[in-house]
């Protein structure tokens, strides 16, 4: 046996097909190109908050998915750093720029002084917890009317612009811009946890979540790096929570709508927990479908809880998990002949 | 699969645009799902009764009015996706979108698509305040800002002498908190106190705690700032403590109907854009049809939708052509007769002032005391 | 004094509810170790159902206390046996996932079908109330509780006294030692979830004169129970109930002494307290009674 | 022989029930210590105690000169002290190499922005590892299923991939939990090969085991408990001679079968 043998180092190249770059690559090249072939506000409305999703679902991806934490502080994260920006901007005076990235920040570090006392007991009290941070985060937002202005929310609320020079500034307020900003700040925040998962770190997240006694024994603090993945997740929400309220101009208490986790959790769960670009077209697909069921709002929140009791019953690994049964099966043929 | 889906996306547009051609499309966003969707559901109603009459009387120059209704949740994300939705659709003007954070929200999105918005049931100061004059050009309001009712509400009660102290409640959302500034404002120099204000959050089953306060500290008056589920709940436990302080604020009395015939509401009043009771002609026959079609009384909500589809048939019939820069300014020049009796006419910030109805229980029944503009 | 005392009753009627809701949802975790996060939207069909055949059946309000329970604990047990029997030990994601999803399901259906405004439900004793040595006491809310105090009572009888409740206790403890008793465990936790679900049902039901009955009512409450079962430590009943009490006394006290807003925040963060001082709770893991 | 590991009145109680009590244990550097005894005599809880596992309610757990006393499990494998688990632990969704490359210990002395980029240094330090995980994996003859996920592996297999992830950590002390039991005899034969072989080249082994054979053809040293205490030690031959042990494995046994079902 030679050193040469193609085994798997990262542990996702070799799950998903081998297509994966150039589909990634084409697909962006499309992105970008499509609102110059498809100039509809709306659609570009719904890619933004797609790619907004996209980055909330990999944050989710990475804490429940890789690290095996079902968190429900997500949305939490995500209305905190929609306030620190609406707050950022509008009191402190800080840059929409800057504020996105102070928003992300903060919100990770919350994350961090939460997930100790969060993980501290088992998984189910950890879930609870996270539940609870969202519920309280909003009956703050709602009721600290000093600082968050309660529910009326605070409208005109700034947006990012661009300024490139000698072609003048263009305004994130408009659709059109927002759509590059937002797509812009996907591709960054998505690309950076695509290095984490798949590095050296990245394993040990899943080692964590496959066997917890075990990557102790090998002298990994579970904790620690529970910790971390959360703080990152956590960062992640902050950044897509800014992002979306400098879109809408107007943030609110409704950011903490229960309906985004639902929507959120049936976004991982289908795509696959732990299956990184299934779950980033999972993301984009889902904010699509309600454009295009919109009927009866109810009937669509029935079918989406039969989803996710399909998926719990069926397919616990969603689509990504399915390539993943199929490696396995190869497998197991090739060593029984 | 992304490219599937746009693919079904456009067929959908395709559709939707041939459609778009023979009507007048008016836009209405509202929530239809989640928490308020009964309130966005009668605000669909009322419209769609007014544009069924305006249709059977000939249309606008032959032409039908259509109305596209879409759900937004009461949430900006869904209110703006929703709008943009409606967009696509090349409506002449956008009803909406009945919660105030989602109108607020939306109005930019009507301002950069230059297409009049029309607000009815949203009672945020804030949408005033950014509209008309030195604003967004494009927002008109006909519904009462919460200034205007507090201040008929205050008056009467002023003038009824018996009241001094009075324990405010209100849901923690716009209309609670926004009721509270509103009365404060308008209470001063009235001689009556607001002696205590509790935000509860929307969906709290249980009122208890807050009515034992009431009951201990006896104010003169309970003012309520509640909708549906919350109110509904409230009042039935405040009835069941046996409560003396007089109920009064914005209370949906038509809805309470059952509570009131049972006695249960005596005395109590509230002010209200909008009452079933109303006398006259157009509203006796507004109650009668909205009834017979949706088996429903209709109520402040179903209201303002039937009144918002009215002001723009009535703007489109005096406009030059059929365009939303043609309708906005035929909207500004609005001078008519509304439901309740009142006039709509626009204000420098395109608000409308039409009248602010005071209610009364008395013997069982829900009469109303008086009418004033606000 | 007169003041707080008054506080302190409505808090212990309060926690009475929070107590027969907690109850199921702890017995439901002790035996499967699964958050059950259908289990407010239970609570909702409940009154949902007793709503139904008080206003619309004009079935009387205690006969119809008595088929709602059943109904929702046949559809707990039927929930039990199609999906919840599948699920192995450790799979305790999976099991939120369903359950989120078991709970979409039904409070949009019952949205769907129904509608989703509220409704009341009229009972004789609606508008009555009784004063007890110059405290106030509501006539409705003192059924609920009653009936409330007989369930758990009944429940606290079945798990010491009978054979399947014995298996059940022996069951949270460990999985293998229920077949000792020679019940299959698949009946013991399918009978553990019926009853669970059942008393959650039982709960909605007895509120429906008290509350408004809506579409969305299982929510809020559901929140403010997980909060209790972590107080009270997961799994353990009697933890459940006294930390229902607790809670519903604390906030009642601090709704009356500030502000209603605050209420609403007290349960969960008693629960963040709690998990930092004990973190098993204030009674650890186990049916015990 | 100087001892690598001791404990001094290692006690640890279960809501009222003495798993082990006042236990004196120390295992010598450089030898094979087994410690038997039988079901529910305390052997597990020892070496959870010893490995950071769960918290002694009282005693001293010494390692190396330094005092280890209820430091968490993760601190260990760093000082050079790892353990098995008594039904294997593999990661099952990842490769068998993955599953080594996890256990080294060198790539987490990086930072994370380093290991995030891949930078040149990761990049060496991560081939180093492939390579001496593969000679790992051929030492214990597992090197053709590198690849593999090491879910598809049966239960021996599987206990070879963790004896090699516990070497990959270069420890100076392996607890091994009956890494025996259920396994078939070619890889009893090979695994009893392998920890021979380590041993000689200087590895410490303490072993938990029910097969005696195993015990007294391998281990230097025997520790036998009963009801959370020792009951004995010494050369495996004395203890095999020693009539209190037979009337424990003996007596227990029988105790075992009217109490078992208690338990089962």
């Amino acid at each position: 046996m030679s050193v040469s043998t193609p085994f798997s180092t990262s542990s996702d190249a070799g799950v998903q097909p081998r297509l994966t770059w150039p589909l990634v690559v084409l697909s962006l090249a499309g992105l970008i190109l499509l609102p110059s072939i498809w100039p509809s506000s709306y659609v570009v409305n719904v890619l933004i908050l797609a790619f907004i999703f996209a980055i909330l679902a990999t944050g989710l991806n990475l804490i429940f998915g890789y690290t095996g934490l079902l968190s429900f502080g997500q949305v939490g994260f995500f209305g905190l750093g929609a306030y620190l920006y609406a707050l950022l901007t509008m009191d402190g005076g800080v840059s929409p720029w800057l504020s996105i990235l102070l928003a992300g920040i903060g919100s990770g570090f919350v994350a961090l002084l939460l997930g100790y006392p969060a993980l501290r007991v088992s998984r189910a009290s950890f879930v609870i917890v996270t539940l609870s941070v969202t519920l309280l985060a909003a009956l703050l937002a709602r009721n600290w009317v000093e600082i968050t202005r309660g529910p009326m929310g605070i409208p005109r609320l700034p947006a990012p612009s661009i300024d490139l020079l000698g072609l003048g500034t263009f305004s994130g307020h408009d659709p059109h811009v927002f759509y590059y900003i937002a797509l812009a700040i996907a591709v960054a925040s998505i690309g950076a946890i695509y290095l984490l998962v798949n590095s050296p770190i990245g394993r040990v997240l899943r080692a964590i979540n496959l066997d917890e006694p075990l990557a102790a024994s090998q002298g990994i603090s579970p904790k620690k790096y529970q910790i971390a993945a959360f703080a990152v997740a956590g960062i992640l929400s902050g950044i897509a929570g800014s992002l979306h309220v400098s879109h809408l101009g107007i943030v609110d208490p409704s950011i903490f709508d229960p309906y985004y986790s639902e929507m959120l959790l049936i976004i991982v769960i289908v795509g696959g927990p732990g299956s990184f670009w299934m779950v980033v077209v999972s993301s984009l697909v889902f904010m699509a479908i309600p454009e295009l069921l919109r009927m009866a709002p109810e009937l669509r929140m029935v079918l989406f809880g039969m989803v996710l009791v399909l998926a719990a019953m069926l397919f616990p690994t969603g689509v990504g998990g399915y390539f993943e049964q199929r490696k396995l099966a190869m497998w197991r043929r090739s060593l029984r002949s | 699969m992304l490219r599937a889906t746009l693919a079904a996306a456009a067929v959908l547009f395709a559709i939707q645009g041939a459609t778009a051609e023979e009507n007048i499309v008016i836009g209405l966003s509202t929530p239809l799902s989640g928490s308020v969707a009964a309130l966005g559901q009668h605000e669909n109603w009322g419209a769609s009764l007014a544009a069924k009459e305006i249709n059977e009387a000939g249309g606008i120059n032959g032409k039908q009015i259509q109305v596209e209704a879409q759900d937004n949740q009461c949430n900006p994300t869904q209110g703006i996706t929703s709008v943009e939705n409606l967009l696509e659709k090349n409506p002449i003007a956008v009803i909406g979108a009945l919660c105030s954070s989602v109108t607020l929200a939306v109005m930019p999105v009507m301002e950069r698509a230059e297409r009049p918005l029309m607000v009815g049931v949203a009672t945020s100061p804030i949408i005033t305040e950014q509209a008309g004059v030195g604003g967004n050009q494009w927002t008109f309001r006909i519904n009462p800002s919460d200034a205007g009712l507090a201040v008929a509400l205050g008056k009467y009660l002023a003038d009824k002498g018996s009241i001094k102290t009075i324990a405010f409640v209100g849901e923690d959302t716009d209309y609670g908190r926004g009721g509270h500034s509103a009365m404060a404002e308008a209470l001063k120099g009235t001689g009556i106190e607001i002696v205590s204000a509790d935000f509860y959050k929307q969906g709290t089953p249980d009122f208890t705690t807050v009515l034992t306060r009431i009951k201990t500290a006896k104010p003169d008056a309970v003012a309520l700032y509640a909708t549906g589920v919350d109110e509904l709940g409230f009042i039935r436990q405040y009835r069941g403590m046996n409560i003396d302080s007089l109920l009064s604020g914005r209370v949906s009395l038509d809805e309470l109907l059952p509570v009131i015939q049972a006695g249960a509401l005596e005395d109590a009043s509230s002010v209200y854009p909008y009452a079933v009771e109303l006398d006259t002609p157009e509203n006796k026959a507004f109650v009668e049809k909205f009834k017979a079609t949706y088996g429903e009384l209709p109520n402040n909500q179903s209201f303002q939708g039937y009144e918002s589809i009215r002001v723009l048939a009535d703007a489109l019939k005096r406009s030059k052509e059929l365009t939303p820069a043609a309708l906005r300014n035929a909207l500004k020049g609005t001078d008519m007769t509304s439901v309740t009796g009142g006039t709509i006419k626009f204000d420098d910030h395109n608000q409308a002032h039409n009248l602010a109805l005071i209610m009364k229980v008395k013997d069982g029944v829900i009469v109303i005391e008086t009418t004033s503009g606000t | 004094m007169e003041f707080f005392i008054q506080l302190v009753i409505n808090g212990l009627m309060l926690g009475m509810v929070y107590a027969l809701i907690a109850i199921g949802l702890s017995l439901i975790f002790g035996v499967l170790e699964i958050v059950n996060f259908a289990h407010g939207h239970f609570y909702m069909l409940g009154a949902t159902v007793l709503a139904a055949l008080v206003t619309s059946a004009g079935i009387g309000f205690f006969p119809s206390l008595v088929i709602a329970t059943v109904a929702v604990g046949v559809v707990g047990y039927l929930v039990y046996v199609v999906l919840l029997r599948h699920f192995r030990e450790g799979e305790f994601d999976r099991g939120i996932i369903l359950t989120i999803g078991i709970g979409m399901v039904l409070q949009n259906g019952v949205a769907y079908l129904f509608g989703s405004s509220s409704r009341m439900v009229d009972t004789s004793l609606s508008f009555v109330s009784w004063d007890v040595a110059g405290f106030f006491v509501d006539a409705q809310r003192t059924v609920a509780v009653l009936v409330g105090a007989v369930a758990i009572a009944a429940l606290y009888a079945v798990l010491t006294f009978t054979r399947i409740g014995k298996a059940m206790r022996a069951f949270a403890q460990n999985r293998e030692a229920a077949f000792i008793v020679g019940i299959r465990p698949a009946v013991i936790a399918g009978i553990a979830v019926a009853i669970g679900i059942a008393l959650a049902g039982l709960a909605g039901a007895a509120l429906a004169p008290v509350f408004a009955v809506h579409p969305a009512m299982g929510a809020p409450i559901l929140f403010k129970v997980f909060a209790i079962i972590i107080i009270g430590g997961l799994g353990s009943l009697p933890g459940a109930l006294v930390a229902s009490l607790l809670i519903g006394v604390t906030e009642s006290v601090v709704g009356g002494y500030s502000s209603v807003a605050l209420q609403d925040a007290v349960a969960f963060m008693l629960m963040i307290v709690v998990l930092l001082a004990f973190p098993a709770g204030l009674f650890g893991k186990g049916i015990r009674v | 022989m100087t001892a690598i590991l001791t404990t001094h009145g290692l006690c640890k109680n279960y809501r009222g029930i003495k798993a082990v009590q006042d236990a004196d244990l120390s295992v010598a550097r450089g030898g094979i210590t087994g410690l038997i005894g039988p079901n529910g005599s305390g052997k597990s809880t020892t070496i959870d105690c010893i490995t950071g596992f769960t918290r002694p309610s009282s005693g001293k757990v010494s390692y190396d000169g330094q005092d280890i006393t209820g430091s968490p499990s993760y601190g260990l494998a760093g000082i050079g002290l790892v353990r098995t688990f008594q039904n294997v632990r593999v990661y099952e969704r990842l490769s068998v190499m993955d599953n080594l490359i996890v256990a080294s210990q060198s790539l987490r002395a990086h930072g994370w922005l380093p290991l995030m980029l891949r930078s040149t240094a990761v990049k060496a330090d991560e081939k180093a590892i492939m390579q001496e995980a593969l000679s790992f994996l051929e030492l214990v003859g597992m090197a053709h299923y590198a690849g593999a996920p090491a879910g598809i592996l049966s239960y021996g297999q599987r206990k070879l991939v963790a004896l090699a992830a516990c070497l990959i950590t270069h420890p100076k002390l392996i607890v091994l939990d009956e890494p025996l039991a259920g396994v078939n005899p070619t890889i009893i034969r090979k695994i009893s090969g392998l920890i021979e072989t380590l041993n000689e080249q200087g590895l410490t082994f303490l072993i938990v085991e029910h097969n005696v054979d195993f015990i007294m053809r391998h281990c230097d040293h025997v520790i036998v408990m009963e009801q959370g205490k020792k009951l004995t030690e010494g050369k495996p031959e004395d203890v095999r001679r020693d009539e209190r042990v037979l009337e424990a494995y003996l007596g227990k046994r029988v105790g075992l079968e009217t109490k078992g079902t208690a338990y089962a």
